[in-house]
């Protein structure tokens, strides 16, 4: 290295220096690495609070190093409640996965968001429980194959997809909502602006908002994770169509 | 030109970084770190153009990224200078 | 008989696989266990088991002291030697392991069991090359029987014959692998 | 209707499900989460109003499970947290409770008992001792039991409650019941204790002033972690047993035979071993009020000298255990239960004990 | 996998969880609803392919609790149904439980325990015997706790419990831990049962045919119905403590010291006495197959004799209350335990014996 | 009376002789009647199957001559989900108040819902938890004062209140959503022409359907039966416009 | 003309019948039943059209209405005759 | 004092307000409790509570045996009649309750509250008669003590003049009445 190199992308400071335990190519870690980078850069590390869930990210308190609570499984956003209604000046967001919050932990979320609480909803997507082996989840698309649907989705028995952020997106207090996709370079950036502006409806006071992350489980999806990334891109933006869902936060930005 | 760091530690050989980067300047090495993964690591010769795609894709930020100092102060305020442990950034501008 | 083998290596390796196949293939005549591990915690790391036969009810089927080691990867390796009891068996692919830190197990094999696999062309059946290795140093069973055993898991139908084949040779590759080694 | 936070020598007329409101109030709980169930409704609605104006959070949760979760999320940000519920709702907060049990975060929770099982009805009951005691949420953890027998002491084990949760880190349960809780009798009130100027070290407060970042979790995958957990938690329980233990006595000295109950029953209990005592009869009373720890040196202790046990619970026996545990076979221990929503008749009990002592 | 419902004098090599499975669709199981948690997954996943093969339904609900009420109406509808979980998940399925034992309706219910409390592990743990047992969920109920030791035992019993379930409209609880669950041994299958012709007389099948309607429920608001229906679950208690008692002896005659164990600690004290036996000490174990019914007749007959126990469970201590309750202070009764994931090892109790025998 | 009269309205034969145990004025005795009219008019009774829920109606079973069960408190989706399953040749209804579907149950009813089970809900909606001293429900208008909202709801800490059926309507195995009101005579004759959409959507396998029946709970409102009966008019269905939510079900019938 | 019956046994006095009423038939009496509830009353010479409407709002089933036989043939088909006790309707049409 | 009051009434008649009354009222002197009924079962029936007042320790708030019954309408009258002991006191209301069946009490008094209340212009302050016609045979107040826990109830702003007034002298009204009908 020659001496008057400097760093133009590394680690993010915030994030603790354990490796973690997740799979070659699996999305959480890209989720970790924008929340962290933002946490940085927005300088928020001393008045921010994070939710980890039980799903694969269950230790994501090792790898994020800030103020960290669990929550019981599905219950981050009223963990999260809790938390803000004691510190309303500091920020607070939960890491959630599709099992979490659209299976389980459906009834907190919807009213967490009702009530408008004032947080931020990092909401992984991986269409699967990673962490249990990759059983359906709510957000499984119809045909695919998982531990317990042999034979994939099926649309009589198990019902379509579950397209949670649209279904918040109904609720007044909810102010803002996108999906992204955790793929290439440039929608990773798209996500991280998301996360950015997550962090800001808080800290303006404007409401609850949520991003949803679709993010590879190269692992259960049994593929390498190239494929895994392609997949999100070419079949699953069909059931989750990416962009801004809602935003009354502010409404000139789109 | 930048230079291109890829912690062993780190690194679990995804290839995700191999697929981003426009100037094939990454590939899987054939050596194994501690839990056995044959890691990325930066091609012989191969000219970075420091577009950070390899560094947004990896999902267990295991890449480093450095240019000339001239070139990138104001990154460098943000991110903090190379080899700087400290664990708060100086002066971090935000995204606002 | 009374054995306590543990067999581990990465994800899709099949380490488990094989473990399974010698329980099942021992249970008519012999009381077994066989003892998976998915640890919470090591995601894409090692997957391992434990296969215990014995001719008493089996208590634990953990195995603490190994009668022999079948170790598929780096990780393994590391993680499991100190598992073997003095006399035991050591079992290693060497196409991912080289043995450092040493080992001080008495009997070692060491097969390029991914490479013959590669070369087979089909690095699926490694694991079947490293049972037929261990079956050489340790006879658990015949090669009637453990051609019985595949075809009951695979099935007959021509379109296995190719796969079910492969594995049949595997193990007879690893059987011989393992001969010329000793 | 309790306008302010002084003291009052004078008396005040108050439901016991508002008097634990009221205690933990005054505690420094400015936390509320809950649900509505009968027969406890009276305490969140009283906390409806009573938290606005004293700067307060009260959240009607949209559930048990959610509201449980708010007061884990509460106690990991420092705040002294309360949340209760009756039986059916009580079931629901379970897990949850073990969470906060494995956490180390404290709360205090109060169970209006109803009776059951299921749905039951919404009259007087006991049947949660078990539950409250141990094993309701899942792995190995205690946490205290708190059960009054009168509004007053309500308000002062809510009191105290909420400090002890505070001070060990722990879950408190207050054990109260259908009668307790809706039946006012006059209180009398301690000042608002002021609440402290910062937030407990091990809090989640924004990793600010240099420290090193705080995490809550009860998840130990590592290995050894969980062991270790277990053991930090059994050596606060070994504390708490040490520290904690309440009970009265009345009249167990020269007794023959002593009445052993809690809550609503212990009342009843009471009043019959006055009767008898009044027509000659040995018969006293140990009344624990701290269910765990449960006083079973001192049951021991007076069954050492012989004198027969009688349990006086609303459940099919569920108290009796413990006392048979504590006396360890040297006296007998009997049972005179109601069950279904009835509450025992002082007669009854009377002439149990008459039954018993062959009088 | 098992492509038929016939016996199989051959034998199959199953994990405990896969055999819990199994042993409850040849019994007659045709409806399962669950929510994944290792390490019973292979439980829901085996349902999930094994159920389309034979008509029968597999639901993954969206949570425990959805899982235990479509359990309940599966009941309700007069078909065996069962669920599965683990630790934390069983902790949500309390209030469920509650209300099916109040409303007499059957099911078959697996916990694989986990170690906790809270989040805890994965790792093998006996931390919830006590909200097995007694108290999980609110209000006074019991129900069968069936404790395998061995895979073959897992579907013996799974196939048994689902039977008693329904004659006696009841809950039953097979007892399971994370060894004997992932573990695989041969399995000899019995040959599946025949479906019954007819849904039972109370079932909910549209009030056709003439007979008046059905009705299931727990609530009980009239005057006495509540104490009425606490009553006839009593008696049904009683009735099914006389029935369905199971327990192994071994080496019990001529013992000094009795180990008493379940579950995977079953497998290691057994082994343990068999080691000490063959070093001439005079131990022997009792393991309770059922842990409600719970042998206590038959520890007392043991204490009676003179016999000391040695406990052996891998949690703070439940079991051993049941023990000290059985022989009621005539012999001591120690605990040999292990908890946070860490399961006996058979060097350590062989020690323990000696030690306890002087030895 | 005259010989030669014939009953030409009355009680509904499959409801029981029980006087109710509901306030004077309350609505859930007319949604009673009109379920129970159908069951005669389309003569269910002997293959039908409901399920109460705990709420004021949770002895609904004790009115309907029915075949009934209980569920826990919000379950009833769960419940009726085990019933059909079991009796997929029967028809099942549950039968559930705001607080029962909106708060503590709305994540089973949002998976039933999505899973399309051939269910029928009524969804009785009066705005605040009547049995247990009517606390503030999800449904709760902004300034309605309840017991647990002494200053009226606060849009700013409770959120709006809430419509589920809008947000099941979303659902694509939702096939037939309707709000009506328990006022009118008129108006009571919509709700029953929807509750027997509703079962018709079961019987002829189009998928889940809800009717959510606006209803006085004249004591909690502190009005007498006629105001109470009013207010639903003049002030509720500003926050819960009548109407065919969705129906796609028969897409030609409105 | 219709015959108008309320059930004093059923009826809460809640009123809802009378604001519903066109013809003005109904009213609150002043005796109580035995729950001590002032139960609806039709009007002496009250003039009843048989609109239904009085029985569509009772919230207590509290109401019957009788018309002439020949009139409503159909209508008793479907809700039974006058005092016939069957629990099942006979050839009930459905209202599909 | 040994007194155990049952006091019953219609949802809004107010039969637990005044039983509140006496509680407080007494509370300072002697042991009290106040116990109220919600029956889960009978919505717009009868609410009532029960007053207990003692020297000693009160062990059960419910009144098993009441030395005084407050009924407010019929359904009361007829739920509660067989709870008075012996030589307990009943006082109804009698513009809503018809002593049918009878009443096997040696003191009664029948006091139309609810008319004389509405004569009054309030029908709410019937209760307040009710408690002035019950302190005229069980005296358990002073009519200044009376006053003074209205005033407290109520606060003595010019606002709430009216109704406070209105109260005091229901309270009176009741007293008269009683007296009278002694
Ligand atoms: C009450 C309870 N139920 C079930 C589980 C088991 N469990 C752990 S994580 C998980 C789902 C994980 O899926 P998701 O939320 O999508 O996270 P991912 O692992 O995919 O990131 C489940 C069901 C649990 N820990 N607790
Ligand atoms: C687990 C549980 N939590 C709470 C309750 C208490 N509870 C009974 S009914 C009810 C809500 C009733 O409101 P709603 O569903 O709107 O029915 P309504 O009475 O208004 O018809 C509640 C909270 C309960 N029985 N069980
Ligand atoms: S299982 Fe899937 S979600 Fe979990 S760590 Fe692996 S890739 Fe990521
Ligand atoms: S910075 Fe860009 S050019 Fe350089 S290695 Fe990374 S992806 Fe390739
Ligand atoms: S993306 Fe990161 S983890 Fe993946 S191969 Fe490249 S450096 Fe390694
Ligand atoms: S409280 Fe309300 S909902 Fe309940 S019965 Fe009375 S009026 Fe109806
Ligand atoms: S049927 Fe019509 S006209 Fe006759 S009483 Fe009823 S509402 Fe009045
Ligand atoms: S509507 Fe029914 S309950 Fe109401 S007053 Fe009329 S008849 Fe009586
Ligand atoms: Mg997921
Ligand atoms: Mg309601």
């Amino acid at each position: 290295m020659s001496e008057d190199m400097v760093l133009k992308a590394g680690r993010p400071q915030s994030m603790s220096e354990a490796r973690t335990h997740y799979c070659p190519g699996c999305g959480h870690g890209i989720a970790h690495r924008l929340i962290m980078e933002l946490v940085d850069e927005m300088d928020l590390r001393e008045r921010i609070i994070g939710i980890a869930p039980v799903g694969c990210a269950v230790v994501a308190y090792h790898y994020f190093d800030l103020d960290m609570c669990e929550a019981a499984h599905g219950r981050a956003p009223a963990v999260a409640t809790g938390i803000k209604r004691v510190h309303p000046d500091k920020l607070v967001f939960s890491y959630q996965g599709d099992g979490d919050l659209a299976a389980i932990g459906t009834n907190e979320i919807i009213h967490a968001a009702n009530r408008g609480e004032l947080i931020s909803v990092i909401f992984v997507n991986n269409t699967c429980y990673g962490m249990t082996g990759g059983q359906m989840a709510p957000t499984t698309i119809v045909g695919q194959k998982t531990s317990t649907t042999p034979h994939g989705r099926n649309l009589l028995s198990e019902g379509p997809p579950l397209r949670v952020s649209e279904m918040l997106a109904q609720l007044e207090r909810v102010v803002y909502a996108e999906r992204c996709m955790l793929t290439t370079a440039r929608e990773i950036g798209k996500a991280k602006k998301a996360i950015a502006r997550s962090l800001r409806c808080q800290m303006e006071g404007k409401g609850f908002s949520i991003v949803e992350l679709l993010s590879a489980c190269p692992t259960h999806w049994r593929m390498n994770p190239s494929d895994a990334r392609d997949y999100i891109e070419s079949r699953l933006t069909k059931d989750f169509p990416l962009g801004v869902i809602k935003n009354t936060a502010w409404p000139d930005e789109a | 030109m930048a230079e291109i760091r890829i912690s062993g530690y780190y690194c679990k050989g995804c290839g995700l970084c191999i697929d981003a980067c426009p100037s094939q300047c990454l590939r899987i090495s054939s050596s194994l770190n501690d839990t056995g993964v044959q890691v990325a690591e930066v091609v012989d010769g191969g000219i970075c153009r420091g577009c950070l795609q390899c560094h947004a894709v990896c999902p267990d930020a295991a890449i480093e990224i450095l240019v000339a100092a001239r070139k990138s102060q104001k990154a460098a305020a943000s991110a903090g200078s190379v080899g700087g442990g400290q664990k708060k950034s100086e002066g971090a501008a935000g995204d606002r | 008989m009374d054995e306590r083998i543990l067999l581990a290596g990465a994800g899709g390796q099949g380490a488990l696989t094989i473990g399974k196949f010698i329980a099942e293939l021992l249970m008519s005549k012999h009381r077994v266990t066989w003892f998976p591990s998915y640890g919470a915690e090591v995601r894409g790391g090692t997957a391992h088991c434990h296969v215990v036969i014995s001719d008493d009810e089996i208590a634990n089927p953990v195995v603490e002291e190994a009668t022999a080691l079948l170790m598929m990867n780096q990780p393994s390796y590391l993680r499991f030697r100190q598992r073997l009891q003095s006399d035991g068996v050591l079992v290693t692919n060497s196409s991912m392991i080289v043995l450092d830190p040493p080992t001080p197990a008495s009997v070692v094999v060491e097969v390029a069991a991914s490479e013959l696999a590669s070369k087979m062309g089909d690095i699926r059946v490694a694991n079947m090359i490293m049972l037929g290795a261990l079956n050489q140093v340790k006879p658990l069973m015949t090669v009637d029987e453990l051609n019985g055993m595949v075809d009951k898991v695979l099935g007959t139908s021509p379109s296995k014959a190719r796969i079910s084949d492969l594995n049949k040779q595997a193990f007879l590759v690893g059987q011989k692998e393992a001969a010329v080694e000793l | 209707m309790i306008d302010n936070g002084s003291a009052t020598s004078e008396l005040i007329l108050m439901a016991g499900n508002v008097a634990a409101a009221e205690g933990a109030v005054r505690a420094g709980c400015r936390h509320y989460f809950g649900y509505p169930i009968t027969p406890q409704n009276d305490l969140p609605e009283y906390m409806s109003s009573r938290m606005p104006e004293i700067g307060g959070t009260f959240i009607q949760a949209e559930s048990e499970l959610a509201a449980i979760s708010m007061v884990h999320g509460a106690a990991a940000a420092g705040a002294p947290a309360m949340t209760s519920s009756s039986s059916p709702g009580i079931s629901l907060k379970q897990e949850g409770l073990s969470y906060m049990a494995g956490s180390q975060l404290p709360c205090l929770l109060v169970n209006v008992q109803r009776a059951g099982p299921g749905l039951g009805d919404v009259r007087c009951a006991q049947g949660d001792y078990f539950q409250a005691t141990r094993g309701g949420g899942h792995g190995d953890y205690y946490h205290p039991v708190l059960a009054p027998y009168t509004v007053q002491e309500t308000y002062d084990l809510a009191y105290e409650g909420l400090l002890m949760a505070m001070r060990y880190r722990t879950p408190v349960m207050i054990l109260s019941d259908q009668q307790l809780g809706q039946m006012m009798e006059p209180v009398e009130l301690s000042p608002m204790r002021p609440l402290p100027d910062k937030w407990p070290d091990w809090a989640l407060t924004g990793a600010a002033g240099g420290r090193p970042r705080n995490y809550i979790h009860s998840y130990c995958g590592r290995p050894g972690e969980l062991v270790a957990l277990n053991r930090t938690l059994m050596d606060k329980c070994e504390q708490m047993s040490r520290d904690l233990l309440r009970f009265e006595s009345v009249a167990t000295d020269d007794a023959e035979l002593v009445l052993v109950a809690y809550g609503t029953s212990a009342r009843l209990a009471k009043a019959a071993v006055a009767r008898c005592r009044a027509a000659g009869l040995k018969v006293g009373l140990l009344r624990p009020i701290t269910l765990w720890p449960f006083p079973s040196d001192e049951l021991a202790a007076l069954a050492e000298k012989g004198k027969r046990m009688l349990v006086v619970e609303m459940s099919w026996g569920q108290m009796v255990q413990d006392v048979r545990l504590a006396v360890n076979g040297v006296v007998s221990v009997g049972l005179e239960n109601t069950f279904g929503g009835d509450v025992p008749s002082i007669g009854s009990i009377v002439q149990r004990i008459k039954q018993e002592l062959g009088a």
